[in-house]
């Protein structure tokens, strides 16, 4: 089944990066085929929806399973989006080992790091998730990398596999408080100097805690304690948009493969 | 080199040309080769990367000195691309035997750590 | 990986900042202090702000007496870690001495507390 | 008319199934059998005749619809809520057809999304795609549809092509914009226009594509409760005219409010946004006001940022009122406090909130003041205030729909609070009710009986002499509402008692011992909180014993005049609009409106309800209650509240019924209250009875916040307008 797979993996791997591919193995030009999708059908008879591209979706579906198998030590969970993005659930432990496989790896070649975000979640244990977007130029493909941490836990920066990383989380670090261990120059990056506080976590205000303004007096811009006006002081929570939240289409997130089956 | 003309340039700015290709890569595919080695014989990473390793092997071994031949079969991007994909699992695959992936899961997630929408 | 686990609290195994255990983090802030104090004379002296030496030293200590109370390692070693990021920017005068006066917070008014001034201010 | 006995025999069972509002009032439709359907394969057990929308609403599934809404007919035209049921070789429209046994609907299946896409873009087809510029963007169903159920590419092609649809605009008067050409023709309107505001106004010409809804005359849209149809209206046809392109709703707050500009305490929603009340908005209410709102709560807004008392002032040597800081204000005020002592006097206005009531009457005690005062009278003889029931519209405005003959004494309920005379209208369609008038003759948007306008027909009545007697006796549930109006009259005690006789001997005899007979329509939204604090109505008092010192709390109708006091009298006026009190007044505190302060109000039933906060006071205006607490320091004898709790915890101590918010307590004295009118001396007078406000025009400036809207003038000169004009 192993070999399976990696057959699988590496044949439409490398058809999808290079044209005019030579392979003698048939099933690589017919996938090809139909990733470019000008297949002809008959009139369509549903409802407007986004069409599901089969054939992509097992091929990030095998290639998740792939990564899973040869990561079990860190990989919690494979994932599918909706719109079929793969994603990588892993151990915070784990982000140097996942990142530098799947920079470094033939079957992967994530070369490119193409942003680190963060969601801060305050009801969980580990409130932060970091999510890591990776980009495949040679496979063109792309893959999420998250794992989680709180306030206080570091994490260790992945600076050493992606240049990219050190601004990414500088910023990460300034917006949320999350803690690279191991960062070369980790500092702030947004926030004006002498900022107190993390702008993107929930329990930071929308108005902030302080407001600056031109003291004509002192001669210098002056902090202080924000004074909202009436106006400000209530938030409104629900949706202005969402008119039919019975009709939401809930993102379907969908398990590609069970986390350390073996062993 | 029967056959083989010689690569002017690569294209690509920061990737010289390489001198000895093929033998480059038969050194780097063998020192991937034995690192493996080092790793147990049912590890998965192992078992996937020498398939690999040794059907690109295969293909060097083949063709010899050819460098069109090899980039053509491979199909994963010119021969220097090639040596510095086998540079980098190289690398990995040294850093590998010391993280040891294939062990079980390090740290099983919170129940409700991967939970969307989260709960409440 | 290297993640020397040390148990600080009682139950849960976390991952340590920088200190293993309180008296490292004592060491640590001690030495942010010093260098804290040390920088204060040339700050004074590099940037125009109204403070001399003295009461630069007295709002340094204020500030760490501010965080007294703390016992978490890894909080202590957070605060050290801004602490250390806000001398840096101090040190090498990316703060101008806006920021540096905002640690005075000089005109900030006092709330008034009793019903007939919030009435005459106008404020809640 | 609508309720013609035709019309009534074979709509009505139907009307009755049909609207939810309706069907849990039909206490007599006999215990039929539920039968079961499954709506997205849930099982649910629904009545034989309820739609297939309803049968869906009941497990949680909301379907999409334009022309369904559940307070008005049936009308099935936008096929909006087509939806399969299986089995059915087409779908069906879910709002019209009634669920047989065993149905299995599918509300979300390819069949039902496919019908819906179709019916989107049939509706886009002929519709302007000019939503960036249009008034209903971000509250519109078209919008928020094409968006959750409508395809998402187009086969409009032809851009070219030049047929899109166009309308002419209508010009319907002051308060509704109209750009026709949006209009899906799903006739909310007309049904409401003819159904619940009982005007006949708007109608459909033309058919297919050529169809347009309109007036069919170039007329104004002659309602008091015209501003609904702007709500109802799915798409951007019908428009806040006054509101029209100054904010999208998604840039306004919210806040959840209740309305004082009558007396039945209507709930809104005040938008807001940059410290400026935009508009208001109905918020449901089934006890009150349903979900709708008289034009003069919806559009009277505006006036709450005109003519606005921004700054203290106290009159100068020359007399003239200079601003000045709220001290100085503060000071001068006491300093005639002090000097008048005992000799302080009150009166409170319509707009003031139980917490500044209970201020200025805790203040003036404490100074030894007595005289608290009401604008608006009641007769004090007899029980006077001391029961509650006899100043209470005791049996709630939802109990009229239980009435089955109302009898309306002085009063005119279209223009003194239009939704209660909506519900009137509703009872009168939709049950067996029966109105009768005495007073002058009003179009009520009903038919009535006209027991003529004198005091002797009320005296016959009272002693039961009157032709109609019979058929007062006759009914099951007759409800008899008395004007507030009547109470300013010389004999308003013999009224009073007159009508208090009336309903005892009526409701002795009735089986229902619950059901109240007698109600009072009170005028201003203040006045049933004052009464229940210890406000004396009427100001007679007053003109009685003058006072040296007079607090003006929002008093702005001229019951009192410079005329009727001393000249000495130093008059504080607290409130906040330029109106009549204040240009008598020698110091002025400006004060708070409704939209500015979280009040307390009691509405004409009883029912206490708060306002909240929408925006700030604007300048150094301040809430009323804390001009009264900062004035008690300065005097030197500070009252013992500090914050809102405090004061509320005052309010429960002196009623507690006024902490109670949303719950309207019973009051149930008939019997006493009738006794001790038997003592009332007072005879009727030969006056024929009378009301203020007879026509449409009377109606949109009845107070100081809508005297000063520009809105209200531009309704009254429509109004006037259209009366002079040939249609």
């Amino acid at each position: 089944m192993a070999s399976n797979i990696l057959r699988k993996l590496s044949g439409t791997f490398k058809n999808v990066g290079l044209a005019g591919s030579r392979r003698v193995n048939a099933a690589p030009t017919v996938l090809s085929r139909h990733l470019s999708s000008e297949t002809q059908t008959e009139p369509e008879s549903r409802p407007t929806v986004r069409k599901p591209d089969l054939v992509a979706r097992a091929h990030v579906t095998d290639f998740g399973r792939y990564v899973a198998e040869c990561l079990p030590k860190f990989i919690q969970k494979v994932q599918l989006t909706g719109t079929d993005e793969l994603e990588l659930l892993v151990a915070p432990e784990g982000i140097v080992p996942v990142i530098s496989f799947l920079k470094d790896h033939h079957n992967a070649q994530f070369t490119n790091l193409s942003d680190i975000g963060g969601v801060d979640v305050p009801s969980r244990m580990y409130r932060f998730e970091v999510v890591y977007n990776l980009l495949s130029v040679r496979y063109n493909t792309r893959i999420r990398v998250k794992t989680y941490t709180d306030e206080l836990t570091p994490l260790d920066s992945v600076n050493d596999v992606h240049k990219a990383a050190n601004w990414y989380e500088r910023e990460i670090w300034d917006m949320f408080g999350v803690f690279f261990a191991d960062h070369p120059d980790l500092r702030r990056i947004l926030t004006d100097y002498g900022f107190e506080g993390h702008p993107f976590r929930k329990d930071f205000p929308l108005s902030g805690f302080v407001e600056l303004r031109y003291d004509d007096t002192k001669k210098r811009v002056v902090v202080e304690p924000l004074e909202l006006a009436q106006e400000f002081r209530r938030f409104e929570l629900n949706s202005p948009w969402e008119q039919f939240p019975n009709f939401r289409d809930t993102t379907v997130i969908e398990e590609a493969a069970p986390a350390a089956e073996k062993k | 080199m029967a056959g083989a003309t010689v690569k002017l340039t690569t294209g690509l700015t920061g990737m010289g040309v390489a001198r000895h290709p093929a033998s480059t890569l038969k050194g780097l595919y063998g020192k991937i080769l034995r690192s493996l080695a080092k790793m147990p014989d049912d590890a998965a990473y192992r078992k996937y990367t020498e398939e690999v390793i040794r059907d690109r092997a295969a293909v060097v071994e083949k063709h010899g000195a050819n460098w069109k031949n090899i980039e053509q079969e491979i199909n994963c991007g010119q021969i220097e691309e090639l040596i510095i994909q086998a540079e980098n699992e190289l690398n990995l695959a040294r850093k590998m035997v010391l993280w040891k992936p294939w062990e079980p899961l390090v740290t099983k997630p919170e129940p409700d750590q991967w939970k969307w929408p989260p709960p409440k | 990986m290297a993640t020397g686990k040390a148990a600080s609290v009682v139950t849960r195994q976390v991952r340590p900042i920088l200190s293993l255990s309180h008296n490292e983090a004592r060491m640590r802030a001690l030495a942010l202090y010093k260098a804290w104090y040390r920088q204060i004379p040339h700050t004074v002296n590099e940037n125009d702000f109204p403070k001399s030496v003295k009461q630069c030293r007295q709002k340094l200590r204020e500030e760490f007496m501010k965080h007294k109370d703390v016992k978490d390692v890894r909080v202590i070693d957070m605060l050290i870690i801004k602490g250390q990021m806000e001398l840096q920017e101090t040190a090498t005068k990316w703060k101008q001495s806006m920021h540096i006066m905002a640690y005075w917070k000089d005109t900030v008014n006092k709330k008034p507390t009793d019903f007939y001034s919030k009435f005459l201010e106008g404020k809640d | 008319m609508l309720r013609a006995p035709l019309h009534r025999a074979l709509s009505l069972p139907n009307l009755r199934q049909l609207s939810p509002a309706f069907r849990n009032l039909s206490t007599t439709s006999a215990q039929l059998e539920k039968i079961e359907v499954f709506v997205d394969d849930k099982p649910v057990m629904v009545e034989p005749g309820t739609t297939v929308l309803q049968a869906a609403a009941m497990v949680g599934v909301e379907i999409p619809r334009f022309c369904y809404h559940e307070r008005l007919a049936v009308a099935g035209n936008c096929r909006m809520c087509l939806v399969e049921v299986e089995k059915s070789p087409k779908p069906v429209a879910a709002c019209a057809m009634p669920v047989m046994k065993g149905w299995r609907i599918k509300t979300n299946s390819d069949m039902t999304k496919k019908a819906r896409e179709g019916v989107m873009e049939f509706l886009l087809v002929n519709h302007p795609l000019d939503c960036p510029i249009c008034d209903q963007g971000g509250e519109c169903d078209l919008q928020d549809q094409s968006m959750a159920f409508g395809s998402d590419r187009s086969r409009f092609t032809d851009i070219q092509f030049d047929g899109k649809r166009a309308v002419e605009d209508k010009d319907v008067g002051p308060l509704i914009k109209t750009v026709m050409t949006r209009c899906i023709h799903c006739t909310r309107c007309i049904r409401f226009a003819s159904e619940v505001a009982g005007v006949d106004d708007l109608g459909t010409t033309g058919r297919g594509s050529d169809m347009q809804v309109g007036t069919y005359v170039e007329k104004m849209f002659l309602s008091e409760l015209s501003g609904n149809v702007i709500d109802l209206c799915p798409v951007g046809a019908l428009t806040n005219k006054p509101f029209a392109f100054t904010a999208r709703p998604w840039e306004t707050r919210k806040t959840e409010s209740v309305d004082v500009l009558d007396a039945l305490g209507s709930n809104i929603v005040v938008s807001t946004r940059t410290g400026e009340v935009l508009r208001i908005l109905p918020r449901l209410n089934e006890e009150i006001n349903e979900e709708w709102l008289s034009d003069k709560s919806r559009f009277a807004c505006d006036g709450l940022k005109r003519q606005r008392l921004v700054a203290p002032m106290v009159k100068n040597e020359k007399g003239e009122l200079v601003s000045c800081e709220w001290e100085d204000a503060l000071v001068s005020v006491a300093k005639a406090m002090l000097r008048a002592g005992e000799q302080t006097a009150a009166v409170a206005g319509g707009l003031a909130d139980a917490e500044s009531l209970v201020a200025l009457k805790d203040l003036l005690n404490r100074l030894g003041g007595e005289a608290l005062c009401t604008e608006h009278t009641f007769p004090q003889d007899g029980s006077g205030t001391d029961l509650r029931s006899s100043y209470l519209l005791n049996n709630k405005i939802a109990g009229i729909e239980e009435a089955d003959l109302i009898l309306l004494i002085g009063t005119n309920p279209r223009f003194e609070a239009p939704l209660l005379n909506a519900r009137i209208r509703k009872t009168y369609i939709h049950k067996e009710c029966d109105v009768a008038l005495l007073g002058p003759k009003v179009d009520l948007t009903y038919d009535y009986e006209h027991l003529g306008d004198d005091t002797a027909t009320l005296k016959k009545l009272a002693s039961g002499q009157h032709p109609f007697n019979k058929k007062l006796s006759a009914a099951k549930n007759p409800m008899i509402i008395l004007g507030g109006q009547q109470f300013g009259r010389q004999d308003a005690a013999a009224i009073l008692a007159a009508v208090q006789q009336l309903s005892q001997s009526l409701s002795s005899a009735l089986n229902n011992k619950e059901w109240k007979i007698l109600n009072i329509l009170q005028q201003v939204a203040s006045q049933v909180a004052a009464l229940d604090i210890g406000y004396k109505p009427g100001v007679s008092e007053i003109r009685e014993n003058p006072p040296k010192v007079l607090f003006l709390l929002g008093a702005d109708e001229g019951t009192i005049t410079r005329a009727d006091l001393p000249k000495d009298c130093f008059v504080v006026y607290i409130g906040h609009h330029g109106d009549q009190g204040a240009s008598m007044a020698d110091a002025i505190l400006p004060g708070a409106t409704y939209t500015e302060k979280q009040g307390t109000f009691v509405n004409t039933e009883g029912r206490t309800q708060q306002t909240q906060v929408a925006v700030t006071p604007p300048g150094m205006a301040r809430v009323d209650w804390k001009i009264i607490r900062a004035l008690s320091e300065v005097v030197g004898t500070p009252l013992p509240y500090d914050d809102l709790n405090a004061v509320r915890q005052r309010l429960t101590e002196v009623a507690p019924n006024l902490t109670r918010y949303g719950s309207a307590e019973d009051a149930n004295y008939f019997a006493q209250a009738t006794e001790l009118s038997k003592s009332v001396k007072t005879q009727l007078a030969s006056t024929p009875l009378d009301v203020k406000l007879k026509e449409l025009q009377d109606f949109f400036m009845t107070d100081a916040i809508s005297r000063a809207s520009p809105t209200m003038a531009k309704c009254v000169q429509a109004v006037l307008k259209q009366k002079s004009s040939k249609y």
